[in-house]
């Protein structure tokens, strides 16, 4: 059956598929007229798509509602803005300070979640609401420290082995950004094929059944929130140097979140190719498409900014929303097939594949 | 102002804010009682309850009044429409997008809910587009609207007095209050009301009681939402200024109420309303107004750690 | 001392009290059963024992142990030690930007060398000439705040399931509770989990991994071998009949090497030669040196296999035996059929 | 053999970033973005065509100001007849604004500086409307020594060193050249100039509040350092959350402190609206006074005029369209004729800035962007709206004057002329 094999490949493959279109995607941008091109606009994909990985370990994976992981990217990008910027005495280089700051998020992850973890999942979505909204507050608060709503700039960029990134010229960047994502994708993999993945499952499928297991629920919740608040984090830290500045408070709101969400929602959630598929449609469509299309139909002058209904970018909303709720209501597992449904595909389970060689050593 | 007199006036406030909060809390403790959904579409259902009313104002030249009297006759046609339009409102969105996924995946529903409140939020968007003189033309679409007095701003304690108190203040409780007893009585004592707890209590056991389950969801929307259309009336004579992206803050403190007091319990999502309002007017006198959203946030958290289910919540005990 | 004491335990649900002063004590190697009609308690005394529930009063004892945290000198200098970060925590928070701005702000000169020490020093000294106000109080607010709240958390997850699973108790569940998104093989691992040592960097880096990874798969297959589920290792659990799925919570119940093991109606739904396969496979478990305590409908594999029976009614245990004195106890058969035979 | 791919792999990608970059020279460490010497501008393009490009926040409720600021730009390229020398000059309005911000976003507005950088044909850069805007494009730009001019931009550390924070403005200025002017005064001024007018109108008690934004945040401390010099009293100085309901309980606390005037850092963005009906129905009939931010008509909309009536101030970096003498009534009558409707506050400045550009490039006299920002900085007594206007050495205009506004029967009325 021709169709189900070309199924399988995508199903199975689809991270390399994804790999290998990315890393070829600069080359075949160079081809296009320039006002077509958008390979250097991928770049934010690569960094919200760590965002997304961190929720999906939550989400996807333990179930916990995280609906403030803003609040986690800020906490990153402030924290890599304060070590490395020349305004404090730390100044550190970007392979320093990215390290420290997946730490500092992992540790917020665990003290924010201390308190709240074991509430249940509708309470924890409303804290984590909360301390999303009162994360801005704060960093807007404590101008002394962050600089208020200036923002920390200017970020360095990183430096490898004597090549200096820059803004302007983005393909080092791209690669080095692709290369990050490359590493998380393999942690989160790693991750999910073992113990401490099996037992976030666990515990999404059925709390008490895994509690029964012996499974401690509060720490293996508490492991999977500071997961997520860290790889947040990083990603808050790759984009306050991808801009060179933290922006500011104001930017790590509510939406940020809500992109995450829908990346892990509507690319399948618990499936890492699933939400990187799902950042290349959401960010692919909000920063690219979206102003694509109203550039050029501004210069067509189809577009009357006096009337709100003629601007592409503000039916947005719409779009998202709908495409939330036909997700749900029509494919409630995403773009691309949740786990149950790849093992049904999977006729050499990884894990039979040890064993076997295992027997076969013997 | 002597001291007491500036706590009485912060206490009138608080209150009168907290009420507000109530009335829409209680549109998500119901839900969520119901059908265990936190209905994140309610906050923007809400909004365009307000750009319902200020239509309705402008419609019927209820802006061109210079001094409007005590009571306008203009309440009452707001307080049909709105509330009617709300109520069908959430009644379609709950038929469409949350009935079909009653028995998927918690998170389902969750997520759907999102969605829907992007949709209003566009839909919010497009209306202050409107080409009517209460908004501006529609020129700016997304600029904050100017919601005219409809109520009399004079003082009731006369002019002199430091503390005010309007008809503004006296109305959201007239309002509010009556409606919250209206909605209790109709829980505890009518046939819909032990219908509504017998499905929160148990769906499967309710239908097999003869229970039509998912009529008694769409009257707990059709109630949920007439509940948003009201507070949206009182919200916009109280503030006077509506935008469509008011939802969300104003649904994240009605949300934070109903959890505070315990979700799922009507008289908790009334506490827990009553205790935000007074909290932030307490902590912008008295601490400082920038860091109020982190006290209120503060106190919710140490509630939660010592009570997890909220002030008035009770403990839940999973069925095994 | 026998392995599991169930003593005047008492269920109460608001005012309904479901259990009713239960004791009953079973041995290393027996197999008990916990028989009486529905609604007699059964599956409450299963949830009181697991930890899922607390028992209203009563104690129940697992090997000399009762199912929960104990109180040990970790918990209290955890719990202090929340206090103190709390104090410590809420005291800085305070103070923050004051702090901040005494030592870096005051010290660091734009591109100049900057004096840690020195900085330190400041911060230190301002936080001692601020006002008691907004350190002392703040620090003694936290303490209180942080002890209580760490002890109030801690008290309410001390009786946890997992607790008690970690003292040898398995169990499964009157409808099957596998975790259906998982392969049947990783439901199995899931059961093991409480015996693997592999670290969480470990895991996700990869590092001294395979080896235990493929032990644990080999263990699980035998697992699956022994309840006879290896051809579905790969599948899905979601795909399994509903018979193959008790199977394979008995096989995840298993994984986790349990002294103790209950099944809650492992029969239900069998067909009558599938029972008899249920009893030779209880039996077997049993061989392996691992006591079950069993709630069962099918009389016939009850008195089959059983070595005491208990019998609840109304939440209250009228008769304990042998199966053949249950079989005589004119109460027992009352309390099935309504009505005393003779 | 999946960690001998990945490493593969990024190997790859640290080969093909050295291989398509200039490798940086060795030097100091410290420095964060290190020029280049020659900015590689992009090659090919037309070489008698020159594009404007101006990034500015149209959606949102800015749109309105905005619109006006681009009919300003247009309206000074068509004057010169879309030609400087032998150049055709083309304009493209670029959006630096997403929906869901209602503003300026940041990741729009780098993307956008990118953008221009990497045309070949843009030679100048018109933007930003938000000085928070101004940060993320102002380095990039730099760097390709692309003319910048702001039509609005009114924080003082990106042009003003000294005043901002310790990096600022050489921070901006990575390739260590002036590339960015603005034609409107900076909040210093204007901060101090509020002050000087409400001390003037007898008040000698000021409450000052802020939205916690970089621009209304910024005047508020600006306003506040200028009070003390004169004599005015501060009673508080307090941050409020743009996004609250309503602002009675702040209100009231104000009012316990009875203040002659409530000076408001902040725009109709951030809720100046519901502030001003919030003073009002809590019965603090005092004075009141907001920036330039709030110097659209969007803010006595949302204000509700009966709210601001006789006793709100504002101060605007220049003077209202119809208050323009000299080439300003020109400006203003052309404007008028041609768009068939009021220019807001800021479309002067538009037309203003489109203008600078526009003799830059003349000056210039070739497609070559060094030049034209160089050349920038050599305009020297222009004949300006207001009067005639040079750039000083940090690109800031020499023009100081600002006007007082009110509102009178819900318009806003030209009260003086400020700081002169």
């Amino acid at each position: 059956m021709p169709a189900g094999g070309i199924r399988r490949i995508l199903v199975l493959r689809a991270g390399w598929i994804l790999l290998a279109i990315a890393l070829v995607l600069p080359v075949f941008d160079s081809f296009l007229p320039r006002e077509f091109q958008f390979a250097g606009l991928m770049r934010p994909i690569f960094i919200l798509a760590i965002l997304g990985l961190g929720l999906n370990v939550v989400t996807g994976y333990t179930g916990l509602l995280n609906l403030g992981l803003a609040a986690f990217m800020a906490i990153g990008a402030y924290s890599y803005g304060i070590l490395t910027c020349d305004i404090y005495p730390y100044q550190l280089s970007f392979w320093t300070a990215l390290p420290l700051t997946i730490c500092i998020g992992a540790t917020a992850g665990i003290v924010l979640g201390l308190p709240t973890i074991r509430l249940r999942g509708d309470y924890l979505a409303i804290v984590t609401l909360g301390l999303g909204e009162i994360m801005q507050d704060t960093l807007k608060n404590l101008d002394g420290i962050t600089q208020g709503t200036q923002g920390i700039n200017p970020l360095p960029a990183p430096r490898l082995f004597n090549y200096q990134f820059s803004p302007e010229n983005w393909i080092p960047w791209y690669y080095l950004l692709l290369a990050i994502l490359a590493v998380v994708v393999l942690f989160c993999r790693n991750l999910e094929h073992s113990r401490v993945g099996r037992s976030w499952i666990a515990i999404r499928e059925d709390e008490i059944a895994a509690t029964c297991m012996g499974i401690n629920p509060v720490k293996v919740k508490l492991l999977a929130f500071s997961v997520g608040a860290e790889l947040a984090a990083m990603s808050g830290g790759l984009w306050a140097a991808y801009l060179g500045s933290t922006g500011e408070p104001g930017n790590y709101d509510f939406q940020i979140s809500i992109i995450a969400l829908c990346m892990v929602i509507i690319g399948g959630m618990g499936n890492i190719s699933g939400v990187l598929l799902g950042a290349v449609v959401m960010i692919g469509f909000n920063s690219i498409l979206l102003v694509k299309v109203t550039t050029i139909l501004a210069q067509k002058g189809l577009i009357d900014t006096q009337n709100v209904i003629t601007v592409p970018s503000n039916w947005k909303y719409m779009v998202f929303g709908f495409a939330l709720i036909l997700t749900m209501r029509f494919k409630p597992e995403g773009l691309l097939p949740s786990r149950q449904i790849k093992a049904e595909l999977h006729e050499m389970d990884e894990d039979r594949r040890a064993l076997k060689k295992k027997a076969g050593t013997k | 102002m002597s001291n007491t007199e500036v706590l009485l006036q912060q206490l009138i406030i608080g209150l009168s804010n907290g009420m507000i909060i109530a009335l829409i809390a209680l549109g998500y403790t119901m839900v969520y009682g119901i059908v265990e959904l936190i209905n994140f579409a309610h906050g923007d259902l809400f909004m365009l309850g307000a750009f319902l009313a200020l239509t309705v104002v402008g419609a019927l030249g209820l802006d061109a009044i210079p001094e409007p009297a005590l009571l306008s006759w203009g309440f009452i046609p707001l307080l049909i429409i709105v509330p009617l339009f709300c109520a069908t409102l959430n009644w379609s969105i709950d038929r469409l997008a949350y009935r079909p996924l009653r028995d998927a995946p918690r998170l389902a529903p969750l997520v759907s809910a999102i969605g829907v409140s992007f949709v209003l939020i566009n839909i919010g968007l497009f209306w202050g587009g409107l080409r009517m003189d209460v908004f501006n033309g529609g020129v700016a679409a997304a600029s904050p609207k100017d919601f005219p007095w409809i109520v009399s701003s004079a003082n009731l304690l006369g002019p002199d007095s430091n503390i005010i108190l309007t008809w503004n203040e006296l109305l959201v409780f007239a309002i509010t209050v009556p409606l919250m007893i209206g909605l209790s009585v109709l829980v505890k004592f009518t046939r819909l009301g032990k219908a509504m707890r017998a499905v929160a209590q148990n769906p499967t056991a309710a239908r097999l009681m003869g229970i039509d389950v998912d009529r008694v969801i769409g009257a707990t929307f059709l109630i949920g939402g007439a509940l948003a259309g009201a507070a949206a009336v009182v919200y916009s004579s109280y503030n006077h200024t509506i935008y469509f992206q008011m939802g969300f803050r104003v649904g994240m403190d009605a949300f934070t109420a109903a959890v505070l007091g315990g979700i799922g319990n009507l008289p908790g999502a009334l506490v827990g309303g009553l205790v935000i309002g007074v909290i932030r007017a307490m902590s912008d006198q008295y601490i400082a107004t920038e860091w109020t959203n982190v006290v209120v946030f503060a106190i919710l958290i140490v509630v939660l750690t010592f009570r997890p289910s909220g002030i008035l919540g009770a403990t839940v005990r999973e069925k095994v | 001392m026998s392995l599991l004491h169930v003593d005047d335990v008492t269920m109460q649900f608001g005012g309904l009290t479901a259990v009713n002063k239960v004791d009953f004590r079973v041995e290393r190697g027996q197999i008990f059963s916990v028989i009486g009609p529905n609604g007699a308690g059964k599956t409450t005394v299963f949830n009181a024992i697991t930890g899922v529930y607390e028992p209203t009063e009563g104690i129940i004892l697992i090997d000399g142990r009762p199912g929960m945290r104990p109180v040990t000198p970790r918990t209290i200098l955890g719990i202090a030690l929340v206090g103190v970060l709390t104090a410590a925590g809420f005291t800085i928070a305070l103070n923050l930007e004051s702090m901040w701005n005494a030592a870096i702000s005051a010290n660091y000169i734009y591109k100049q060398p900057f004096a840690w020490g020195k900085a330190i020093g400041d911060a230190l000294g301002h936080l001692r000439s601020a006002p008691a106000t907004l350190t002392l109080l703040p620090a003694i607010a936290g303490l209180l705040i942080g002890v209580a709240g760490a002890t109030s958390v801690w008290r309410r997850s001390r009786r946890s399931p997992d607790v008690v699973a970690r003292q040898g108790v398995a169990r499964t569940f009157q409808n099957p509770r596998v975790f259906h998104q998982m392969t049947v093989l990783e439901n199995v691992l899931v059961g093991m989990d409480t015996k693997l040592r592999t670290r969480f960097w470990h895991a996700a880096c990869r590092l001294g991994f395979k080896h235990e990874h493929c032990s644990s798969v080999e263990k699980a297959m035998a697992m699956l071998r022994f309840v006879e589920l290896e051809d579905e290792a790969g599948a899905a659990a979601s795909c399994l009949s509903y018979g193959h799925q008790r199977r394979l919570e008995i096989a995840r119940a298993l994984a986790s090497e349990p002294k103790l093991l209950l099944l809650d109606e492992p029969a239900a739904g069998m067909n009558p030669s599938e029972s008899v396969d249920l009893m030779e496979l209880i039996r077997k478990i049993r061989d392996r040196g691992i006591a079950v305590v069993l709630i069962e409908h099918h009389m016939n594999l009850v008195m089959g296999v059983s070595d005491r029976i208990a019998v609840l009614d109304y939440g209250n245990k009228i008769a304990e035996g042998t199966p053949d004195e249950i079989q005589a106890c004119p109460k027992v058969r009352k309390a099935y059929l309504g009505t005393d035979l003779d | 053999m999946r960690i001998p791919f990945i490493v593969g792999l990024v190997g790859l990608a640290v080969l093909s970033g050295c291989g398509s970059g200039t490798p940086a020279p060795s030097g100091d460490s410290n420095t964060t973005t290190t020029p280049s010497a020659t900015p590689a501008a992009p090659s090919g393009g037309n070489p008698s065509v020159i594009k404007i490009v101006s990034s500015l926040p149209h959606t949102g409720s800015a749109n309105a100001q905005i619109m006006t600021i681009v009919n300003g730009i247009k309206l000074a390229i068509d004057e010169v007849g879309g030609k400087v020398g032998d150049f055709t000059i083309v304009y493209e309005a670029w959006d630096d604004a997403s929906p869901e911000r209602g503003q300026w976003d940041p990741a729009i507005e780098s993307a956008n500086a990118q953008k221009a950088v990497a045309d070949p044909d843009v030679m100048a850069y018109i933007g930003t409307y938000n000085s928070g805007a101004a940060k993320y494009s102002m380095p990039i730009l730099n760097n390709a020594l692309l003319l910048m001019v702001s039509p609005a931009n009114t924080w003082p550390g990106l042009t003003k060193p000294g005043v901002g924070e310790a990096n600022e403005p050489m921070t901006y200025r990575p390739s260590g050249k002036i590339t960015y002017y603005r034609v409107v005064p900076a909040d210093d001024i204007q901060g101090l100039v509020a002050a000087q007018w409400a001390s003037e109108m007898g008040c000698k008690k000021v409450y000052v509040l802020h939205d916690r934004e970089l621009y209304g945040q910024g005047i508020a401390k600006m306003f506040q350092q200028a009070s003390g010099p004169l004599g005015l009293e501060i009673l508080g100085f307090e941050g409020i959350d743009p996004k609250a309901s309503n602002y009675r309980s702040l209100v009231t606390k104000i009012k316990q402190s009875a203040p002659d005037l409530v000076y408001f850092g902040g725009t109709t963005q951030t809720n100046a609206g519901q502030l001003a009906k919030d003073l009002r129905a809590g019965g603090l009939a005092v004075k009141f006074m907001v920036p330039d931010g709030c110097f659209e008509d969007a803010f006595i909309e949302s204000a509700g005029a009966a709210n601001l009536e006789g006793n709100t101030f504002i101060t605007f970096g220049g003077l209202p369209a119809d208050k323009l003498t000299g080439k300003g009534a020109e400006y203003y009558a052309n404007y008028k004729a041609k768009y068939n409707s009021e220019p807001q506050a800021y479309s002067a400045y538009g037309y203003e800035s489109a203008r600078a550009v526009l003799e830059a490039i003349r000056i210039a006299g070739k497609k070559d962007r060094a030049a034209i920002a160089a050349a920038c900085g050599q305009i020297k007594d222009f004949d300006g709206l207001l009067a005639k206007w040079s750039f000083d050495e940090n690109g800031d205009i020499t023009t100081k004057t600002l006007s007082g506004n009110t509102v009178k029967n819900g318009k806003f009325e030209f009260v003086k002329i400020l700081g002169q």
